[in-house]
């Protein structure tokens, strides 16, 4: 019995020294994203964008980008940005957990994360009781950013703006192409990002004067959704808003070809919808499904830079970009020209810098008017939304109308016809 | 010396359409010692589980001190002081002797040390004295079944129902479970033992009750019983009982 | 027991100690899951280890444990002390409704019962629009004191707190080992129908087993929600949650005093250790690690770690 | 109206079947040898992945690949028992569990590490495609994984009932010892009921990848599934997996659609716990 406990004695004082020590040129930033469990093929992409953005800053580029034609960061003695990983595997309590290892263990001077909006509010929980700046940069629960907190920034419009983008999206579908829009039918998943996106729906629904005839939630993690496509199918919605994580948005779209269900439009809240995943395992059955977002590879055309930036991510992962890889790139982005305008890693410092921010529209790979922190809230005020539509397999701007490189196919033509 | 402590009035046992019991009768008077004989698939056990209530019996009635006791549970006959063994041994194998007698102690004795000092004197009433902290599993089947004869002891029952106790042992071994019977009976308990072991059952009982075929086919003492026609039957069959006729002395 | 009793004292207050000696509050928060998850084995370990009943559906206890504490709070503004104990008394009518039907059954029957309530309550609570559904309940963020059960600069008080139901946990299965209750249920483990000739009433002294398991879980359910101030579904009720139990039992050895401790003291380090240094890289590799000890303790270590360290005979 | 309820009904009975044919490996070796195995579901998902990358390496249609990913799992099956099971034979149910848990917890692990976790699925299948018939739509690919359950069911029954090996399969799950006085070397039957019982979900691996996707984690939904249709049915009953995995299939879909998408799953598991309480061995299962 005394050996045992002798040893476990020796066990907890080994066990205090994990903490390493670091070399002090580098810039250390703390990225949380679901590495494992079921939203874990966003989290790799979305951390391959964050490590572009970090070899653009420490490397020299022709680039009309912030940090994109020095090395490191010029004020601060050309120091490098270090990204440390943390995998907080679709659980709250782990992304807290890996938030307090970041800051404490790692010493982080700030945090990017964590794509799942409920896990993103008990990490930003633990950075705001730290008092290290949280950068946001694809979570768009609107909660996230009405908790007052200090330390929180979000560079990504939330489902506030990004809901009532559709509905000026329909606005303009109906003056322009006279089309019927009535009646709209919600088909969301049951955590936070789905009865999140709901209340915006509805909001926004009955300010424009569009009824909803039926909103199914359902459980994710499902084996197949016949049932749940049946009760929509009852609700005969002519258009179908849905928010789907990835595993989901195929399970549905291959439920509507199997139950030959094809409303005129299926208007989806980007996440699972704009995965490279998706159009990978759909392949044709993917085509003409319309999805909010954030970033397109066809703007390329209005702007140049996001065809290099595009190409460097698919040399660098053989996926091609998407919205949260771009925006977890333009996060980064943020943070590391507001740490060299601070000059320093002092926590305040960042913030103030943060606050400051007020990047131009060329000096972005988004369609956003810039980079601008509201400063009660930490919302970024000119983030935009576009809509784009799947057409033979590769996403294209269609809204709005001035930024479209292809035209809307309306309505969504009968699986048979395909 | 209370007259009909236990009564066994008519008691059937139907397994679907095998007929284990029919119509049993018998009544145990208080301080007697019964045995519970017939050849291999008479019903003995069936009778003895209708009995210790782990068969409800499919009709007559048990009375124990007046009660019905045909449709309680294992555990309240035995809080009512009916103790009993298992035909192969159930003793509680990862625990120790001592151990094993206390969780029979336990039903009169909630607290731990009253328990573990009723158990001590148990042991030492059956000769575990030296082997408490033994593992039972470690233990011969002699001692197997006499410790789990201590641990229903332990309950402090009125009447201990013994199912086969002396099967497999030695002589020596049969001899020392009849003294063992007898100072139990000499506390002042009243058993009923199912047995095959005769040189065992026939010196102690004072009555034995004969099944064969789910009938009761004989009662009486020892000597009635060994020198009964049917039981002779019952067990040697028609043809060596017809060859015997001639021979009329008892069988030793 | 005089060795065991020292090498207790020298163990608690190297816990006692820790904290004090090193400020960073990882291996405090390390610790602190370490000994949340120890309580809630020897809470497993009552049920399923002493009586022999295998339990998939103590995570159920927790959830209700974290659930009553933050409906009350958010809601009413109660104390989650008060809420704690109001967690513990749903926690017990929750075990002796399903422990009434579900201790008629054996071995998996019993098992795959228990997988399936603790999934009823899973979607039951994931559902429930007052319970928050699969939203889940954010924690008021209130000034720190010990009646909110609240601290925000550091870790410490939680620290002592878990530690005190940690060895209150201990405490209790030290007595219950020794009581009537605990020899009944190891008898039922071992041969329920030897028990019942010896006039234990088998599924009363299960119920009992059961709603003790259920206490000590709903208290570290109210711990959990107070510690992390949101709690969903999933994070309090996987099935996942309720096989670890039985893992850091198995590990560290069933029916034993020090199992579960010494199994939360292997198990969970070893969780952490692997997703924060293998998580993002490994992919995958963590996992196969974990899995290949389990199948090695399996099978050629049935008694768990605790054989190794006292006796060290294997049968 | 009501042709939306048929096609909830037909739609609940083709993922009824495909449930029982995952099931009825799991109940053949619980009823051999009293071991239920938790990795179950995670041995749908190896098939699964082998039946992809037989199309994606050599561009073979999954119903091709059908008979070569059978043969694999059967393989595997026999070296799981070799390897893991034969040591806990005797073992304490909770070892027993852990072993199969640990296998569980281990087939996810290699998954996720050699395939990454991204979802995979066939585009075009030569399956692909639905019947009409009148307003309801059957898929193609789902009948076919519903006929495919029905034959490997019979199968199996006929394997089990007529042929020898399958008698001395059920004499050994009776009583090993008198099996063993036959002559029947118990240990290969035992790897004969293993390699069966996972070829079994071989089948239903390869089933499913023409309308399903397969990533580390596909094992979980069904394998917790699969319990359930198996302690329904009664355990170690063939006939009693195939029965009730037709009846939660129904349930699933008929709960969903009637009373709400969110708590199909949650009737299922009602349903269960009300027959189990019924009747402790289940519908078919022996005592």
């Amino acid at each position: 019995m005394k050996k045992l406990f002798q040893g476990f004695c020796m066990f907890l004082l080994l066990f205090s020294f994990t903490s390493l020590a670091y070399a002090q040129d580098e810039i250390r930033i703390g990225v949380i994203f679901p590495l494992t469990g079921p939203a874990a093929s966003t989290g790799q992409v979305l951390l391959e964008g964050v490590r572009l953005a970090a070899d653009i800053v420490n490397t020299k580029n022709n680039l009309n980008m912030p940090l994109a034609k020095t090395i490191g960061l010029p004020n601060l003695k050309g120091a490098k940005i270090k990204i440390i990983p943390g995998d907080h595997q679709g659980k709250p309590e782990i992304g807290m957990a890996e938030a307090e290892r970041l800051i404490t263990q790692e010493k982080v001077v700030a945090i990017i994360g964590c794509y799942n909006s409920g896990i993103t509010a008990t990490a930003s929980q633990a950075a705001e009781r730290y008092g290290i700046p949280f950068v946001n940069d694809s979570s768009t629960s609107p909660s996230l950013t009405e908790r007052g907190f200090k330390w929180f920034f979000r560079t990504t419009p939330n489902d506030d703006l990004l809901s009532e983008n559709f509905f000026h999206f329909l606005n303009d579908m109906k003056k322009k192409k006279k089309i019927n829009a009535n009646p709209i039918a919600l088909f969301n998943e049951n955590t936070l990002f789905g009865t999140d996106s709901r209340k915006y729906q509805e909001k926004y629904a009955a300010k424009y004067g569009y009824p909803i005839s039926g909103v199914v939630l359902y459980p994710a993690k499902s084996t197949q959704l016949t049932s749940e496509i049946q009760k929509l199918k009852s609700y005969n919605p002519r258009i179908v808003m849905q928010t789907s994580y990835i595993a989901d948005a195929i399970l549905s779209m291959k439920g509507y070809k199997e139950l030959n269900f094809a409303p005129d439009a299926i208007l989806a809240n980007n996440a699972g919808f704009i995965d490279p995943e998706f159009t990978k395992s759909l392949g044709k059955d993917a085509n003409f499904i319309l999805s909010r977002e954030v970033w397109a590879k066809d703007l390329a055309l209005k702007k140049p830079m996001i065809k290099t930036i595009a190409d460097m991510f698919q040399k660098r992962t053989g996926k091609s970009m998407d919205g949260s890889s771009s925006r977890a790139f333009t996060a980064t982005i943020v943070l590391a020209d507001a740490i060299n305008r601070a000059k320093s890693t002092e926590p305040a410092k960042i913030r103030q810098a943060l606050l400051e921010t007020n990047m131009k529209a060329d000096q972005l790979i988004m369609p956003w008017d810039g980079v601008k922190f509201d400063a009660k809230t930490g919302q970024n005020m000119q983030g935009k939304g576009i809509i784009v539509q799947v057409q033979n397999g590769e996403y294209y701007t269609v809204w709005p109308f001035n930024l479209a490189t292809k035209d809307v196919v309306w309505p969504f033509p009968k699986w048979e016809k395909r | 010396m209370k007259k009909d402590l236990l009564i066994i009035d008519n008691i059937t046992k139907r397994f679907g359409g095998l007929l284990a019991n029919q119509n049993i009768s018998f009544s145990i008077d208080e301080g007697e010692i019964i045995g519970l004989i017939g050849p291999n698939g008479a019903g003995k056990s069936t009778l003895f589980n209708c009995i210790s209530c782990y068969y409800n019996s499919n009709s007559g009635k048990i009375l124990f001190n007046g009660t019905d006791i045909s449709r309680k549970t294992p555990e309240a006959i035995c809080q009512m002081g009916i103790g009993r063994t298992f035909q192969l041994v159930r003793i509680f194998k990862e625990m120790t002797v001592l151990e094993n007698i206390m969780i029979g102690a336990f039903l009169k004795h909630a607290k731990q040390g009253d328990a573990t000092a009723k158990a001590e004197e148990t042991a030492n009433l059956f000769g575990f004295t030296e082997k408490l902290s033994l593992e039972a599993g470690s233990l011969t089947i002699s001692d197997q079944k006499r410790l789990e004869v201590a641990r229903a002891f332990a309950t402090e029952p009125k009447i201990l129902l013994l199912d086969e106790m002396m099967a497999g042992l030695n002589i020596q071994e049969v001899r020392e479970t009849t003294d063992l019977i007898l100072k139990l009976r000499g506390m002042g308990l009243t058993l009923v033992l199912v047995e095959h072991v005769m040189e065992g059952i026939m010196p102690i009982a004072n009555r034995v009750i004969v099944l064969d075929y789910g009938l009761k086919i004989a009662e009486g003492t020892p000597e009635e019983v060994v020198n009964n026609e049917k039981v002779i039957e019952a067990y040697f069959g028609k043809k060596y009982h017809a060859k015997r006729r001639g021979n009329t002395a008892p069988l030793q | 027991m005089k060795k065991g009793l020292i090498a207790l004292i020298i163990f608690l207050g190297a816990l006692v100690a820790f904290p004090l000696i090193f400020q960073d509050p990882f291996p405090r928060h390390t610790l602190i899951m370490i000994m949340l998850y120890a309580a809630m084995g020897i809470g497993w370990n009552i049920i399923g280890g002493y009586t022999g009943q295998v339990s998939f559906g103590n995570a159920a206890f927790f959830g209700v444990g974290a659930y009553a504490t933050a409906i009350m709070l958010v809601n009413f503004g109660i104390t989650p002390w008060l809420g704690m104990l109001v967690g513990c008394v749903f926690s017990v009518a929750l075990a002796i409704i399903v422990g009434y039907p579900c201790f008629r059954l054996q071995g998996h029957y019993f098992a795959i019962a228990t997988i399936a309530v603790g999934e009823i309550m899973l979607l039951v609570f994931t559902n429930w629009e007052y319970a928050g559904a699969a939203v889940g309940i954010y924690m008021p963020i209130l000034p720190e004191s010990f009646m909110n059960f609240e601290f925000h600069t550091s870790k410490l008080p939680y620290y002592y707190i878990i530690l005190v139901i940690f060895v209150a946990a201990i405490g209790v299965c030290w007595f219950f080992e020794r009581s009537r209750l605990g020899y009944y249920c190891r008898a039922i483990k071992e041969d329920p129908d030897g028990a019942r000739s010896l006039g234990i009433n088998i599924q009363r002294y299960k119920m009992i087993a059961f709603s003790i398991s259920a206490i000590i879980t709903s208290i570290c359910g109210t711990f959990y929600a107070q510690y992390v101030l949101y709690i969903h579904p999933t994070s309090t009720m996987d099935l996942m949650m309720s096989i670890q139990l039985c893992i850091i039992c198995l590990i560290g050895g069933l029916g034993k005093l020090y199992g579960p401790v010494i199994g939360a003291f292997v198990f969970i380090p070893l969780t952490e250790l692997t997703r924060v240094y293998l998580g993002s890289e490994g992919q995958g590799v963590d996992l196969m690690i974990y899995s290949m000890l389990i199948i090695i303790l399996a099978i050629w270590r049935p008694q768990g770690l605790w054989a190794i360290f006292t006796k060290g005979t294997a049968k | 109206m009501e042709g939306v309820f048929i096609q909830t009904l037909v739609s609940g009975l083709l993922i009824g079947f495909l449930y029982a044919l995952i099931a009825v490996g799991l109940t053949m070796i619980f009823g051999m040898m009293d071991i239920v195995n938790f990795a179950h579901g995670d041995y749908l998902m190896v098939a699964m992945y082998f039946s992809f990358w037989f199309f994606a390496l050599f561009g073979m249609d999954p119903l091709y690949s059908l008979p070569a990913v059978t043969l694999i799992l059967f393989g595997l099956g026999i070296l799981t028992y070799y390897l893991l099971i034969k040591p806990i034979i005797n073992a304490p149910m909770l070892s027993q569990i852990f072993v199969t848990f640990g296998v569980l917890i281990f087939l996810r692990g290699l998954a996720t590490f050699l395939w990454k976790v991204d979802y995979r699925m066939i585009p075009q299948t030569v399956l692909s495609g639905n019947i009409q018939l009148g307003d309801v739509y059957i898929g193609i690919p789902q009948l076919t994984a519903a006929a495919g359950a029905i034959i490997c069911n019979g199968l199996v029954l006929w394997f089990l009932k007529k042929t020898r090996l399958g008698m001395a399969l059920e004499a050994v799950a009776e009583d090993k010892e008198a099996a063993r006085l036959m002559g029947i070397n118990s240990d290969r039957m035992f790897a004969l009921a293993w390699g069966i019982g996972i070829a079994t979900v071989g089948v239903a691996g390869a089933l499913l990848t023409s309308f399903y996707y397969v990533f580390p984690e596909v094992g979980a939904n069904f394998g917790l599934i699969a319990f359930v249709v198996v302690a329904l049915g009664g355990f170690g009953s063939v006939p009693g997996a195939f029965a009730a995995g037709i009846i939660v299939g129904l349930v699933e879909v008929l709960s969903g659609f009637l009373i709400g998408p969110q708590f199909k799953f949650m009737f299922v598991l009602i349903l269960y716990l009300a027959v189990v309480f019924i009747r402790p061995q289940g519908l078919l299962g022996k005592k």
